[in-house]
């Protein structure tokens, strides 16, 4: 598949004359693509079949969690009455209020957490924020300046550093113990006063469940620091086990990964958070509260201000309501059992190293001598998508794979032959690949050499 | 019988739910899927201490689509019915339905971001399509392919500047007027750096690069302007503002959009290094908070830019293709030295605005620009013609809204308005704002007619 | 500035349109064009004489996507907002979201008829699984891929017993309970024929063999029963019609519906030679008309059956394909001695159907099935327990629904009913007709109250 | 591409057990595929991508005017107001006949007819009716028995042929002249008595004016028969000329090709019939009438009765009137414009012989040697929907074709590019056609042959 660049189709430049405002508040010209509604649907039409999404396949890229989209959630945020305008007062827009209070409170039910914010746009948005309430019940406590550290995982997401430099803080990488899970002993060593929190994925990036978790909530409780949830990968542990229970202060839901909202190719997302009662005053402005049947904006005591310009994402939200709403408990529980299972099963059937265990959502196998980036290139020409490579470094080669519970077994079993057959192939053939997409192998690096980022950089022949 | 089909039957019948009705798992499968991990059961599966097990309820109750759907909308059907003129930095335009139907393929919308480029050449390429459109319109070289929304773009430029070694200073200054949101917002953006964020006097908006002179020092590393303002007006001394700014190491930051900038002077030709704000009023309009921060810049400062880019390249059969660039600006390479913490963004807001745009063409959105002129000069003309009003408040170019003060009581007359049906802004005790667009200019004229029952 | 730009404008704006929007020519391509056809003007190519030449208006304004979506939907809002408990062989189930979501993907809604099979593989073994639900539910070898709806695929049934050659005769009979608008259908149908309709007695639709057999002589070409009727029952006796019917050189013509049809007897257990109905209870319901003719009928008949059959193949790598088969017996290669003159079907109808289906799988359409069953009983108890009201009027086994006797006035209480926001059938002056389905069985318990109080 | 059919995926059966029913009345057991809502959504989605559709490319088949269908339309007859129950009372239901009521007067404008009905489900259900319509008319004028015959041009439509059939006439087929166009001697020496009406397309399915017209119409009437206009080429004349204006006295309208509804891989479609004032009391019932700004169901004084169950193909209906009013007087004269221009360019552009002339909406060119149909499986190669092939017959191998208002220059060039290409390639290539498609070409002799018509009549290696 080749489409042109709309740009490529047509460039026409327009004089921008307006007698009713001055000549020095206008701009000159404008030159843009003039193409008609049959030209612009084609264009994206095709663009679209260029482009592979879950409902073309299996998408099992770990710790992103691409799980079938149910569509009737759509239809729900398409209602024009869903889309009002941010400034409405309260009394204007109870309905959207009481969808916004009751999904605080099902999240917290999910999370095992006191309070919830829904404002952060996206998880790396969650995190950021949770940081920040953080920052803020530790400066409350007079207690900001010492607190300079955020510990990390060295296992953990980009964004969880990011979040936490973000912030301010000071980031102290935490290695990994031989059976990828937290070295309790390099965390006692790391803890101390300076200590604002630690950020743990749990199940972690591997799909191992911290099972020292308590112990672990313990070394930093005492040292006075936070525990910070990433909950990037809660969809291994709805209805078994909570974050609040096992001790974590603040968390981040990734409602499009567990709640099934969908990814559109990069977002909108939404990275609502969780907290305990201690640290609600710090949350977010402005809350919804229910107050005898009517919902208020109210703003928490120390709220540490906003975090996006309005409400957050709400479209994703109500998507996310609505997805809850439709699965309620045991679709919740069932939906984490199937994620397990088929993690579990697809493991079982590849013919590659796949060290530690036991796995949750996910596994990272090994592509051994092989190169993982070329090894997931070459899975493009059986017709799905690759699992993401390279990370997490600790396993060499990592072939980091979330199968989700949408997936059935007979599409596991074509997941795994995929494997096995790129784990059968030569070098040569691996090398070549992809033969079968719409684009073949594609440089990154002179890409990044001499970027060309509009239309505008590109020359004619190019 | 199959697990998963008694699940479709509570799509009907409405028994109860035993499970996720997305799992496609027959009992079959999963007997089979247990034998094959040597597991007797799922639970089994899962490796939790007993301790931290959870075993009580959520207390959701499942519902069949049927319901859930139902149940949704009446609720939203709570919220008042009212055509808003409402505006103030987020705006209502109508969206060609060819936008929505392109924009929810499920090609695009069930996609992750580009990681495989090879396969997600559609969506890369309309990226492309975005970033150009935005260069386009500011005439600045470098877009990014999204960011959350106008609030968290500017949080970006702040700490962008930090980083910029041309730039200099802790101070960061915003008009007076700036939305209390948008502050906010970069207040915590900056929190992690030595920045502090300050204000400089304006005329309800519109700045006077006097008055700005006043305020600057060497300290200065970032000024903010905003045109059109939030209070509705197009601002007249852009190119005093870039000149005074481009004596000194301080990044000149302008806050617009994508409809705006299409008749508007570009950023680039009043010296602006970066431009921020909202692009969604293409694609998409106010949906409660979902909206589209737009994010472009000069060159120089291409390293330093927070969020994705997508760069043009050629694949191995030498033909165009187009890929996610300059990654080790990210935190999933550089981590706590990456520009920004930005994962998931706006991508596909970003695809519903390069689309709309591709129906407007240049001149559909030029003259939807010019509309945004007139229709408020001409509602502030209406009103102002009624006994109690006066409009617009100040002087100058508008562009889709305006203030007026009103007697005796703003709030009670906003307040009786939405009894009517209408909503507008209450900006204080004698003073409203109204936005018109071609959104609500349909109602114009019955707004006009309330607001004169009303004040009679 | 191009032609076609100025449209969009129009778009926007709202100045005149001086073109159709989705001409996609600029004026440099008319021009080029033009020269290449050697014509001086596009007015030139109209070959057409003075004589007959138009040169007036038809007075249609042309106005904005904007405009005319809010015009239609305006319009529309006139139509009083009720809760339909109506039925009578047009039927609203729920149909799940998924079902609109594939069905409008462009590939399939823009597509035309599969001449071309070897790009159209996809619809083509839509339409093939379609044909093979209907072939599981009637349990005949032979369904086609769509009529208009159950009125003409009645029509073309008994078009069908004129040419096949097992049968004879000239009479044509139909329940006396049959819907007016069937009848009056079938009547133009056979009206080029020499057949002739008739009724047979039936109680409220329910068939007695005996009856039936007095009505039966060795001119009687078609026998054609509902199940379930009209008025909402299932035939008890539908064996004995097939043995009665198995004797004589009849087609037996059952009328039914792919939901009915999952629960109740299979047509080709009680002997039917052929099924007709409407298929769109699953995955459109009622649409004012909008609708699809279920056709099925044994491989003896295959050669006269009327409209599309997707049959299976191979392609030239031997892989399995579909194609268009049988097309000798269609109008386009057999002109005025085709076995019917359809062409554009319901395709797409037909596709919403077998999607449905497909998301509720064998056990979601039983379940559907038998709430058919259980909710109009239940209705009809409670409604029978209001004083003045009694229901079902008959006994006998519901589907969907049921009739009742009212005091004083049935017309009365129907339009009282309307004016609660409540919509069922007055069938004379004391009977009313009630329909529950999925669809509105969430106000089943207002509609008791509602005719609680209005007979109070 | 390849999918599995659904029988394929999973085939499960189930016992049918219901206490509340006799055993008698119901079925024993019912087997069909029990799949997951995301194994659904995969299939129909794949299924897609095998598909062709206009958002996909050009479509140019003759007489089939495929254009593009503007997305707006769909969103109103997806509007729940729209999907009422065909037995609500006329007071209950007065949105939806005054859209009903406004698109019969539209129509009737359109086609200079006097009134229109819009029952007919689809185009050959319009034939259908006129010709009933014409019967009845001839009946009451005790005029029934003798006028046995329609007149219809061999070069017509194959359900002109069958329509008249169906209504019980006998079809007398009339050859055409050497100029393509109706040979009037021959009309002359057809027409008598026994004519009850001549059917005729205009222009005719080779893209001719007849110019003769007037003088046809004078033939016909003058023998008292009456003059039917089939309005599958409608789209060449919108503005220009009524088929009223022309003394056609019955038509019909096939909406989705001039009205640009969508063909829905084959349906539903509308064929309205518009007919003079003489024959507006046979119309079908009911009639929509407006009598003091409500909306009233009429039975036409010597109504045929009905053609279809309810109220027609409502939704397509719909649809047409949102387009028509998006149109209006100027898009309307503007898209015949636009179509007649595109027809005559690429005609100009192809390099095979196109015989007659000059063109209105189409054109009809020769593969000359090479067989028409294997021309058009080469053209699926350069990604481009062939012509209509075979026909009509009075050119030697044709290839119909119409490219419809909606295609750019560019997109003319690039068919006009396929048309050439193909032209130029020797016998073998144009016979190994196709080969990028998602199937080869597919052997439909055998299919015809041993019918296999379900899943059922699949053996399991088939």
């Amino acid at each position: 598949g080749y489409e042109p660049l709309l740009s490529e189709k047509d460039r026409t430049t327009i004089d921008v004359e307006f007698e009713e405002l001055p000549d020095e508040l206008t701009r000159e010209s404008l030159e843009l693509p003039a193409l008609s509604e049959p030209e612009v649907a084609r264009h994206y039409t095709r663009l679209s079949q260029m482009n592979y999404g879950i409902d073309s396949g299996p998408y099992p890229l770990g710790s992103c969690t691409m799980k079938y989209n149910p569509k009737f959630t759509e239809d729900v945020a398409a209602r024009s009455e869903a889309a009002v305008h941010p400034d409405r007062p309260e009394e204007a827009v109870q309905g959207t209020l009481q969808l916004y209070h009751e999904l605080q409170e099902y999240l917290g039910r999910i999370g095992g957490m006191d309070a919830v914010t829904l404002q952060p746009p996206a998880g790396a948005a969650g995190e950021f924020t949770g940081i920040l309430v953080a920052k803020a019940y530790h400066e409350r406590n007079g207690d900001g300046e010492r607190r300079s550290e955020v510990i990390v995982p060295s296992s953990a997401h980009g964004t969880n550093f990011a979040s936490a430099a973000m912030a301010g803080y000071d980031v102290v990488e935490l290695p990994g113990d031989d059976d990828g899970r937290v070295d309790l002993e390099a965390l006692r060593s790391a803890v101390g006063e300076e200590t604002a929190a630690l950020m743990l994925t749990n199940p972690n990036t591997l799909g191992l469940f911290e099972r020292d978790i308590e112990e672990i909530a313990s070394v930093v409780h005492d040292a006075g620091g936070l525990l910070y949830y990433d909950g990037a990968n809660l969809n291994a542990l709805l209805g078994r086990a909570r974050p609040g229970d096992m001790g974590f202060d603040i968390m981040h839901y990734n409602v499009h990964k567990t709640f099934a909202t969908p990814h559109g190719g990069g977002g909108p997302g939404a990275g609502p958070i969780g907290v305990t009662e201690e640290l609600e005053p710090f949350l977010p402005s402005p809350q919804v509260e229910a107050r005898n049947g009517t919902y208020e904006l109210v703003e928490p005591e120390h709220s540490i201000g906003k975090v996006h310009g309005a409400m957050g994402n709400w479209l994703v939200l109500l998507k996310t309501h609505a997805y809850i709403r439709r699965l309620g408990d045991a679709g919740l529980r069932d939906t984490s059992a199937k994620a397990v299972l088929n993690a579990n099963y697809l493991a079982s059937q590849i013919d590659l190293e796949i060290p530690f265990g036991p796995f949750h959502h996910e596994f990272v196998a090994s592509a051994g001598e092989r190169d993982a980036a070329e090894f997931a290139k070459r899975m493009l020409d059986y017709g799905v998508h690759p699992p993401t490579t390279k990370w997490p470094e600790i396993v060499p080669e990592a072939l980091m794979t979330e199968p989700t519970e949408a997936e059935s077994k007979t599409t596991l079993d074509q997941l795994a032959a995929a494997f096995n057959a790129v784990a059968d192939e030569d070098e040569e053939t691996i090398a070549a690949a992809p033969e079968t997409t719409s684009a073949r192998y594609i440089d990154q690096t002179s890409a990044a050499r001499s970027p060309r980022l509009s239309w505008h950089a590109l020359s004619d022949d190019a | 019988m199959s697990y998963h089909t008694q699940l479709s039957r509570t799509e009907e019948t409405e028994t109860e739910s035993t499970g996720s009705p997305f799992a496609p798992h027959t009992e079959a499968d999963v007997e089979a899927m247990l034998r094959a991990v040597d597991a007797e059961s799922v639970e089994e599966l899962f490796d939790v201490p007993n301790s931290v097990r959870f075993d009580g309820e959520f207390g959701i109750e499942a519902a069949s689509e049927r319901e859930v759907v139902r149940s949704v909308v009446e609720t939203l059907g709570r919220n008042e019915s009212a055509t808003e003129f409402l505006g103030r930095g987020h705006y209502d335009h109508y969206v060609p339905s060819l936008v929505d139907h392109l924009a929810d393929r499920s090609e695009f919308l069930t996609s992750y971001t580009q990681y495989q480029p090879e396969i997600t050449q559609g969506f890369l390429q309309a990226l492309f399509e975005y970033q150009s459109l935005l260069v386009e319109l500011t005439g600045l070289e470098v877009a990014n392919c999204s960011m959350y929304d106008a609030a968290t773009a500017l949080g970006e430029v702040a700490t962008l500047s930090r980083r910029a070694r041309s730039v200099t200073g802790d101070r960061v200054l915003v008009p007076d007027a700036l939305r209390d949101e948008r502050r906010a917002v970069l207040e915590n953006y900056v929190g992690g750096t030595a920045l502090a964020v300050e204000e400089y006097p304006t005329a309800a908006g519109v700045v006077d690069p006097d008055d700005l002179e006043d305020a600057l020092d060497d300290d200065v590393a970032l000024v903010y302007v905003e045109n059109p303002t939030t209070t509705g007006l197009i601002q007249d001394r852009l190119e005093a503002v870039g000149e005074l700014l481009a004596a000194d190491d301080v990044l000149f930051c302008l806050g617009s959009d994508p409809i705006a900038l299409s008749l508007l002077r570009t950023p680039a030709s009043i010296g602006a290094d970066a431009v921020i704000g909202d692009a969604s009023v293409l694609g998409l309009g106010t949906a409660y908070g979902t909206s589209l921060g737009l994010f472009a810049c000069k060159e120089e400062y291409l390293r330093q830019v927070p969020g994705r880019l997508v760069g043009a390249s050629r694949d191995e059969s030498g033909r165009r293709a187009y890929t996610l660039t300059l990654q080790t600006r990210e935190q999933h390479i550089r981590r706590e030295r990456a520009t920004s913490n930005i994962c998931t963004n706006q991508a596909w807001v970003a695809l519903r605005t390069a689309i709309h745009a591709a129906v407007l063409g240049p001149d559909g959105l030029l003259d939807l620009a010019k509309e945004c002129h007139r229709l408020p000069e001409v509602l502030a003309r209406e009103l102002d013609a009624i006994e109690g009003v006066s409009a617009p408040v100040r002087d100058g170019y508008h562009f889709r809204e305006f203030r007026a003060t009103v007697e005796p009581d703003a709030t009670e007359l906003v307040s009786e308005l939405y009894a009517e049906g209408f909503a507008v802004h209450a900006i204080d005790a004698d003073t409203i704002q109204v936005c018109v667009t071609d959104a609500n200019e349909n109602r114009a004229a019955e707004l006009v007619t309330a607001i004169t029952e009303v004040l009679d």
